[in-house]
């Protein structure tokens, strides 16, 4: 018989991640976020190893540690993530003293005359939604 | 039992990795720039050597499972051998482009970041199970994170390295829990074996989870290609990045994804085409509508250069597009397809460097790429490097000078055409048509008329124009190298890269301080240049190797 | 490589070597570049020309495939393409060739006495000889991809003559006249794949005699074809990138603009409308009479309400390459024996007129007609060509114009049931229009008192040395339609012979 | 039998080399032109008058030029007697006019051209005279017709010139629209264009009904607008622009003449085709009275000439209307000869008085005597007064009329006879105003006449004579306009002038066949009888009228007491001004609007999509234009939409 509890969890807490990342405006929290993405993906997968390791052993094929090994696997990478992306979130916020995720514009903003190198500090913090262009 | 490792087979990667670690150890210790520079740049030939030798070599597969002996996670057949030695000369290729960047760049950092995307790059060719691919994906991608965020005090660098690093990271977590969801429902992580698992039928409750797996990791996959909805991460990350990493970005980040899409639905969802067949074929349309329509907007070049890069992967996508259709999921069809799809990506990537090259070239040090109304009469001054962008700026646009690009969207229509899928060879055409208007536009102002010196105190970069010919007629100088140099590059083989390396010298030297052109730079995108003419002329060398690496 | 092969590759080899040459060129020597160019060109002349001598003597029609080039050249380029590089030529491709080369040649000669504003001679004379590259490629190709090849390698170089050497709305000319045509050419790609991928090969002369196409494969395959070929040669709906890249272009760009770009859509019509895809043009052909009838009519009427010389000259093509397209349409031999005549006319004569409107726009600096007038009074000869020339334009017997128009409206009349003979009768009735547009025009340009002082009006020696090939053309085309319509009488009988 | 093919297929060719010459001359050699311009005439004419006294049967020589699938152009000619009569006839006016320019234009730089232009036209009538193709005469007829039209626009002094000029060549390009689609139709039935292959197919009902009487009414259609008949008569007036050697060459012998041997050369497609003669009849009838009305009014003696040449021709289409071929061409011929005399005294006459008009003549039977005596000669063969030519041949056409059964013909009749009488009265009209009465002072200051005027001495000589070589043509002109008509009675010159029976010789002659002797319809053309006083009463009747209207007051126009008829005569019914409203008009106001069309709605369509294109490349590049959340929000919104769609449709396709 399939558990069916751990996915119904890993469902929720994947939910619970998205919900995160699209809500959080800081970039750390968003971070986290997505490491309760990355948790959740780790439970199904060891819920699946468990049902698939049932499964073989009962037919006598023994390779029962795969789902295992994936979820350490997931866990090496989200911490070497974790690691590169505080580094870069670090950087960003030296750089505009916010690291609010919402003011990174995806488009290129209006050409200013010089926008070749933007000046260290900015004097005012830039407001909540820049003037849409 | 202790599994036996084939370790020949593993040489390139043990090659790539090595290269990382000695990059970082040269320059910890000798801590000049060349030498560190050398020592990355001749592991990755090491590696493009190994991995051609042991592609030549009979087949060699190792981390197999004990139980299942067929089932293994690194085999290193044709397919493996030339992904990894185009990674590897991608590698070395966006080197010798960034001898100019690395004046303002921690050298040491950056190439080991770049070696260790190469490894990344080389393990993923080789992989052939989703936890090995997914894994070297992700090393192929981490570094770029850093590498793009390596401009220091530049906010659009690190915005352009944030806004990479959140958008690959929500994108892996949605592979990933495709994989697990995959693993969950078919109990396998191999590809050989998640095709005969699927051929033999997913039990029917979990069927419709077997199908939202599927898709993720494609959705996932789609991310690293940049392909539409998931691609908004690209212009800001290409713009923001030094030029040589969004040269990197743009072909061999891009090549990643199309190596993994391949593997994932050949090898892996070999049986369910008639599933994903549609996904792919809606991903191709609306990367390449999406891509070239926004491209016609853009005011700056590498944001153009990116937006270009999004629509070429509709190209790229779009002969997987046939499985969408019955008649496209023959055997034949898909080897038609696949062979397409992987010519297309190699003309590609060798034109993307040459035209990132070219960009590299004329604004030289460690610009951004800057505006499109910088380049106005580039062409004059530099007419080499002018032509070479031209002759690149075509290709992309698939039209006879530049006869690679031709080729590929030739081998594009010929494989949809063959696989019954006539209305996505209509849409790849009329794209092609779309495509030219950005190409053209920018390749016409590189040789027009250049903008009378008005006292703007914007620093461009470029060399300054050349003091003007004697103005022959009431019309401002006329274009120097002339679009000929353009038609005439198609005619006849470039002269040998040494000839390419300072700008000519008959060009008078611009106002001190403009940096010549440096010589690796110039080298890198000669010999970019030269192999794009080349395969030009003869595109069945590509569709050889292309048909030959069919996985 | 027998004789024959060497001189088709040498008509296609020189020019590319010549532009190379040109290009590479150190920058000091101007003038000597553009005399390597028009030797270039003088060169590829001379081998088209020499052509005609190495064909066989056999009887022209041997058994077996319908298309009989005098001599073929196959090497292998592409095979997962299909693609070789095929070259051949025959009685209905030779005169195109010719004609091809001698307009490039008297281009390349016109530039070394005058220049264009907006850039340098060498690189306008590189461009036009990758240009004829391209046109003399498109007729010798006898390879269905290669054909594409050549198709498309034109489009870039006439942009850059027209966008960089043009006159004031040149760039946004220039930018119509690539997109457009690009436009076709990737229909023409599609369709020449939809058909490959069917038919297993490419070559034309296979393809040509062989049943290997099904009918709807040759509708679809025609149907793509049409609209690439419409666009080319411009049939009415879809001519309008035809005035703006005339009018914007320079002179020598409108003369092989006219000349011979338009021949290549006709010329593509004929070898592969009529003869790849069959079925597809005999189910299409009374919707491109009414097309080609409309164009011939239409172009006739907005001739009629022209204000601007060279704007005029280039919808009058609209209406002449609207009667080669209803000998087409008719696909009858006369018809087709029209079409080739009639291309080759219309090149000869519209090349003479662009090269005369040029001279009057570089004397009075204005096209418009409302200003220029009274040209014979301080310009004698020059009034005089223009008067020769709208007179042959407008078909006058005895000028090579002629010949193709009436036997358009022959083939039409043969063909016999109501509709055609209904076009023919249009098509008689667009000829007289075009009489009246004509002549209006030199009621306004050359007659009347003289309306504004020219520069320099005599004409100077190059300029009557490039022109005078083409009014002995005229002249001796008119005498003598043989000399085109002899050669093509076999091959265009056998290609009609495969029609259904 | 010695046929001379390959000499008459020289005939067009000696004055066609004769203009190809003269054009490559530079300008300024005159006398050199003026040489070669006599020279080709004057061999044409000789080597036509060689043709004819050889001459003993119809034959024929074909050299194929082109062949269109089964259709084939061959350069051939078909000669007969009625062919060579006319290549006479226009040999010998060509001749007239090219001596007779040579002093009429002594003060034009641009002779040469000139020159060269009149002897290509001479080369392309006598292509149309003697062309055995199709083709080939469609090609003469329209070298013809730009002939007449670059030599219509030749004088620069005149501002109306190149107008009248276009309006001319339009005009018969319109009726030679008729003209190509009857060639097609013919050579399209016959399966080749060669006349004697098309005549056999006619003869023998190959082409029949329908398509005949198509083909008939188009190269009728022709006929009319080079002929100058109703409805596309309206611009032979207005080419008097020309110089007047030209108007007697082209506008009053030999071009309008071509129509009417056309038809006498196709004869049996009209006599074929039903009802086209009577079209050609009614056409001639109201042709005949609109020609001779206008003339009445008309105040310049060219005008007036060139009216009473578009009656004249009507006269020659209602004889053949009815039949009477024969009869067609004989007035065909003293036409030529008296047209072209009374155009080339006009042209004496105002190179003398120095205006066109009238109204600056007068008593000029003393300055101009001999000019004087051969108008009056030419006036009186034109009236048809007996025994001059004009009388036979309009005799004969009247007899002939009044002799054939059917409504058409009784038509005809009725139509001549009043034109006998209105042509009687402009004659005299003009011949009294421009040579008796006083010498009235024209409107332009420095004439000679004025000088006389002053001088209140009417004997005194005004300073312009008629040069000699102005003056010989004239004379000459004026001996067979008296003495031809006498021709009529040689036994001889009867058959000459028949068309021979189709049937008889349809194939063509190979050198040295036999020949069957043609059989003729017998016609004859002269008649001595009591029928003759008919038309004399009638033109006496003219005379008088005229001369009673003038003797009133000698310096007046006669055409005063025409009262309110006379502006819509002058104006020649307005049919020229109604031309203009129904033709011109719309023509060019449709062609604006489609060129409007064409550009906003077809260009429209195109520069449309280009700017929607980029429209809509705007819209993206906005969506695009938020932060990262909305990247990412992209991404999980882009997977979820897949797996959705995924689930629902599975691989449904």
């Amino acid at each position: 018989m399939r558990p069916v509890i751990p996915y119904v969890i890993a469902a929720l807490l994947f939910g619970i991640g998205v919900y995160g990342v699209l809500r959080r405006r800081h970039a750390i929290l968003l971070l986290m976020a997505v490491e309760l993405m990355l948790n959740a993906v780790n439970i199904v997968l060891v819920t699946a190893a468990t049902t698939v390791q049932a499964t073989l052993a009962a037919a006598g094929v023994g390779t029962p540690y795969t789902g295992h090994v994936f979820a350490l696997f997931i866990i090496v990478i989200a911490a070497a993530e974790v690691g590169v992306g505080l580094a870069i979130v670090l950087q960003l916020f030296r750089l505009r003293s916010s690291a609010a995720v919402d003011t990174v514009p995806l488009s290129d903003p209006d050409p200013p005359p010089d926008a070749a190198h933007a000046t260290a500090a900015e004097p005012d913090p830039p407001t909540a939604e820049a003037v849409p262009r | 039992m202790i599994q036996t490792i084939d370790h020949v087979a593993l040489l390139p990667a043990y090659l790539a990795a090595a290269t990382a670690v000695l990059a970082l150890v040269t320059d910890l210790a000798l801590a000049r720039r060349q030498v560190t520079v050398a020592v990355t740049a001749t592991g990755a030939a090491a590696t493009a050597v190994a991995a051609w030798v042991v592609g030549t070599g009979p087949v060699r597969e190792t981390f197999c499972l004990p139980a299942a002996p067929d089932a293994c996670s690194y085999v290193a057949d044709q397919t493996s051998a030339l992904m990894a030695v185009l990674f590897a000369l991608l590698t070395l290729g966006v080197l010798g482009l960034s001898t100019g960047a690395l004046r303002s760049l921690p050298t040491g950092e950056y190439c080991f970041l770049l070696a260790a995307s190469m490894t990344g790059g080389v393990a993923l060719a080789y992989s052939r199970d989703l936890i090995t691919l997914i894994v070297a994906l992700e090393t192929l991608t981490l570094p770029l994170y850093a590498l793009v965020g390596l401009k220091r005090r530049s906010l659009a660098s690190a915005q352009g390295a944030v806004t990479l690093f959140v958008v690959s990271v929500v994108a892996t977590s949605v592979t990933l829990l495709g994989a697990a969801l995959l693993y969950a429902s078919t109990g396998v992580v191999h590809l050989n074996q998640l095709a005969a698992a699927l051929t033999g039928g997913v039990p029917a409750e979990l069927q419709t989870l077997a199908t939202v797996s599927v898709v993720l990791i494609l959705a996932g996959l789609a991310f690293k290609v940049a392909a539409v909805p998931f691609h908004a991460w690209a212009p800001a990350a290409y713009d923001g990045a030094p030029v040589p990493v969004a040269a990197y970005l743009s072909t061999a980040s891009k090549l990643g994804g199309v190596v993994a899409v391949l593997y994932v639905v050949v090898l892996g969802l070999r049986p369910w085409l008639d599933v994903i067949g549609w996904v792919l074929a809606a991903l191709a349309i609306a990367t390449m509508t999406v891509g070239n329509l926004v491209a016609l907007r853009q005011r700056r070049v590498v944001r153009l250069l990116a937006w270009s890069s999004v629509a070429q992967a509709g190209y790229i996508l779009a002969p997987l597009g046939v499985f969408a259709v019955a008649s496209g999921r023959t055997d034949e069809a898909l080897t038609l397809a696949v062979t397409a799809t992987i010519a297309y990506a190699i003309f590609y990537v060798v034109i993307e460097l040459a035209a990132f090259g070219s960009v590299a070239a004329m604004r030289g040090g460690d610009a951004d790429g800057g505006e499109i109304e910088a380049y106005r009469g580039a062409a004059r001054r530099a007419p080499l490097v002018g032509a070479a962008f031209t002759l690149a700026l075509i290709g992309l646009a698939g039209l006879p000078p530049g006869l690679a690009g031709m080729f590929a969207k030739v081998a594009v229509i010929r494989a949809l055409l063959g696989g019954g899928a006539g209305w996505l060879a209509l849409i790849v055409a009329i794209n092609a048509v779309i495509g030219l208007v950005y190409y053209l536009r920018v390749a016409a102002l590189l040789y027009s008329t250049p903008p009378e010196p008005e006292p703007a105190p914007a620093a461009v970069p470029v060399p300054a124009p050349a003091p003007a010919p004697a103005p022959e007629s009431t019309r401002v100088t006329a274009p120097v190298g002339g679009p000929a140099a353009a038609a005439a590059a198609e005619q006849e083989p470039r002269p040998g890269p040494a000839a390419g390396l300072a700008v000519p010298a008959e060009e008078p030297e611009g106002p001190p301080g403009s940096s010549a052109v440096p010589w690796a730079v110039a080298a890198a995108l000669a010999g970019a240049t030269l192999v794009a003419i080349v395969i030009g002329f003869a595109p069945q060398l590509v569709l050889d190797l292309a048909t030959l690496a069919v996985p | 490589m027998s004789a024959g092969q060497m001189l088709l590759v040498a008509t296609l080899a020189v020019p590319a070597l010549g532009a190379a040459v040109v290009a590479l060129l150190p920058r000091r020597i101007e003038q000597g570049a553009r005399v390597t160019g028009t030797v270039a060109a003088a060169l590829a002349f001379l081998a088209s020309a020499l052509l005609y001598l190495g064909r066989d003597w056999s009887p022209m029609i041997a058994l077996g495939t319908p298309v009989q080039p005098w001599y073929q050249l196959q090497l292998d380029w592409v095979p997962w393409l299909n693609l070789q590089f095929h070259l051949g030529v025959d009685g209905i491709s030779y005169p195109l060739v010719v004609l091809t080369t001698l307009l490039t040649f008297l281009c390349c000669l016109f530039t070394i006495y005058r220049v264009p504003e907006g850039g340098r001679g060498r690189s306008l004379v590189a461009l036009l000889l990758v240009t004829e590259v391209g046109i003399v490629g498109t007729f010798l190709a006898f390879d269905l991809v290669l054909f594409f090849i050549f198709f498309e390698v034109v489009l870039l170089p006439m942009f850059a003559i027209i966008a960089f050497w043009g006159g004031e709305r040149r760039r946004h000319a220039a930018r119509k006249f690539a997109f457009y045509t690009l436009f076709g050419s990737v229909l023409l790609l599609v369709g020449v794949f939809v058909v490959v991928g069917s038919a297993g090969t490419a070559d034309i002369v296979a393809l040509t005699a062989g049943e290997a196409l099904t009918r709807p494969i040759q509708l679809t395959a025609f149907t793509l074809f049409a609209v690439a070929f419409a666009v080319k040669s411009p049939l009415w709906p879809l001519h309008t990138w035809l005035p703006d890249a005339h009018t914007e272009a320079p002179t020598v760009g409108s003369v092989i603009l006219a000349g011979v770009l338009l021949k290549m859509g006709t010329y593509g019509l004929i070898r592969i409308g009529v003869g790849v895809t069959p079925e597809g043009i005999a189910w299409a052909a009374p919707v491109l009479g009414v097309l080609a009838v409309a164009a011939i009519i239409i172009g006739a009427l907005v001739c009629l309400a022209q204000t601007e010389l060279k704007r005029l000259i280039a919808y009058s093509s609209v209406g002449h390459m609207g009667f080669v397209l209803l000998g087409i349409a008719t696909l009858s031999v006369a018809g087709l024996q029209a079409a080739l005549i009639g291309n080759i006319a219309h090149g000869i004569i519209t090349g003479l007129l662009f090269f005369l409107a040029g001279a009057i726009k570089d004397r009075a600096h204005t096209g418009e007609l409302a200003r220029l007038g009274g040209l014979r009074e301080n310009a004698p000869v020059l009034a005089g060509l223009l008067g020769f020339g709208a007179i042959a334009s407008l078909g006058l017997p005895g000028l090579a114009g002629f010949w193709g128009e009436i036997f358009a409206v022959v083939a039409a009349f043969q063909r016999g049931d109501t509709l055609w003979v209904v076009l023919g009768v249009a098509a008689a009735v667009g000829a007289a229009l075009t009489a009246a547009y004509f002549l209006r025009l030199l009621r306004r340009v050359t007659h009347g008192p003289a309306a504004l002082q020219l520069t320099a009006p005599g004409l100077t020696r190059p300029e009557l040395v490039a022109w005078s090939p083409l009014v002995l053309l005229a002249l001796a085309l008119g005498l003598l339609p043989a000399l085109v319509l002899g050669m093509a009488y076999d091959p265009v009988t056998a290609l009609a012979g495969v029609v259904p | 039998m010695t046929t001379h093919a390959p000499l008459a297929m020289l005939l067009p060719a000696i004055p066609f080399a004769a203009a190809l010459v003269t054009l490559l001359l530079p300008q300024r050699s005159r006398a050199v032109a003026a040489t070669l311009g006599i020279a080709g005439a004057a061999g044409a004419l000789a080597l036509t008058l060689v043709l004819l006294l050889t001459f003993d049967q119809p034959y024929g020589g074909y050299v194929e030029l082109v062949r269109f699938g089964e259709l084939a152009v061959s350069f051939g000619v078909r000669v007969d007697t009625a062919a060579l009569l006319v290549a006479v006839a226009t040999g010998v006016v060509a001749l007239a006019v090219q001596v007779y320019s040579v002093s009429y234009l002594h003060d034009d730089q641009r002779y040469a051209p000139y020159a060269a232009q009149v002897s290509l036209f001479t080369a392309a009538m006598l292509l149309v005279l003697v062309a055995g193709d199709l083709i080939v005469l469609l090609v003469g007829w329209e070298v013809m017709g730009i002939c007449s039209y670059l030599l219509i626009a030749h004088d620069r002094r005149l501002p109306a010139a190149p107008g009248a000029a276009v309006k001319a060549f339009l005009v018969t390009r319109v009726g030679d629209v008729g003209f190509w689609l009857g060639i097609i139709l013919l050579g399209v039935g016959a399966g080749s264009f060669r006349i004697a292959d098309v005549l056999a197919a006619v003869t023998a009902g190959e082409i029949s009904g329908t398509v005949l009487t198509v083909a008939a009414l188009g190269l009728l259609a022709g006929v009319a607008g080079k002929s100058a008949q109703f409805p596309l008569h309206t611009w032979l007036p207005d080419a008097m622009a020309g110089p007047t050697p030209i108007s007697a060459l082209i506008h009053a012998a030999t071009m309008v003449a071509a129509g009417i041997y056309v038809v006498f050369r196709l004869y049996p497609v009209f006599s074929g085709a039903t009802g086209v003669l009577a079209v050609l009849g009614v056409m001639a009838a109201v042709t005949m009275l609109l020609g001779a009305l206008a003339a009445t009014a008309a105040e310049d003696i060219k005008r007036v000439l060139a009216w009473s040449t578009v009656s004249q021709l009507a006269y020659m289409a209602g004889a053949l209307a009815i039949g009477a071929t024969a009869a067609a061409l004989f007035h065909l011929l003293t036409h030529a000869a008296f047209k072209a005399l009374l155009f080339l005294g006009a042209g004496i006459v105002i190179h003398a008085v120095g205006t066109n008009l009238m109204s600056g003549m007068g008593g000029l039977r003393r300055a101009l005597p001999a000019t004087f005596w051969s108008m009056t000669i030419g006036l009186a063969a034109l009236v048809g007064l007996p025994p001059l030519a004009g009388f036979w041949s309009k005799d004969a056409i009247l007899y002939a009329a009044s002799g054939t059964a059917g409504w058409v013909a009784a038509l005809v009749f009725a139509a001549g006879l009043a034109t006998v009488v209105v042509t009687a009265w402009y004659a005299t009209r003009l011949w009294l105003r421009t040579f008796f009465g006083a010498p009235r002072p024209s409107s332009q200051e420095g004439s000679p006449l004025q000088a006389m005027a002053v001088s209140g001495d009417p004997s005194s000589k005004p300073v312009h004579g008629a040069p000699p070589l102005m003056l010989w043509p004239v004379v000459a002109l004026a001996v067979p306009s008296a003495l031809l008509g006498f021709a009529a009675f040689a036994e001889a010159f009867v058959p000459w002038l028949q068309t021979p029976d189709p049937v008889e010789w349809a194939g063509e002659y190979v050198a040295g066949a036999q020949a069957p002797v043609p059989v003729l319809a017998e016609q004859e053309l002269l008649h001595i009888g009591v029928f003759m006083v008919v038309p004399v009463a009638a033109v006496a009747l003219g005379i008088v009228l005229a001369w009673a209207m003038w003797r009133r007051d000698t310096a007046a126009d006669p055409a005063r007491l025409l009262g309110p008829v006379r502006p819509v005569f002058a104006h020649a019914f307005y049919l020229d001004q109604v031309q203009h409203a129904v033709v011109v008009r719309p023509v060019t106001a449709f062609a604006r609007a489609v060129r409007r069309t064409d550009e906003v709605v077809v260009d429209g369509a195109v520069e449309g999509t280009g700017r929607g294109t980029l429209g809509i490349g705007a819209l993206l590049a906005r969506a695009h234009r938020g932060a990262v959340p909305r990247a990412v929000a992209a991404v999980l919104g882009g997977a979820l939409l897949f797996g959705i769609v995924a689930v629902t449709l599975g691989g449904a396709w």
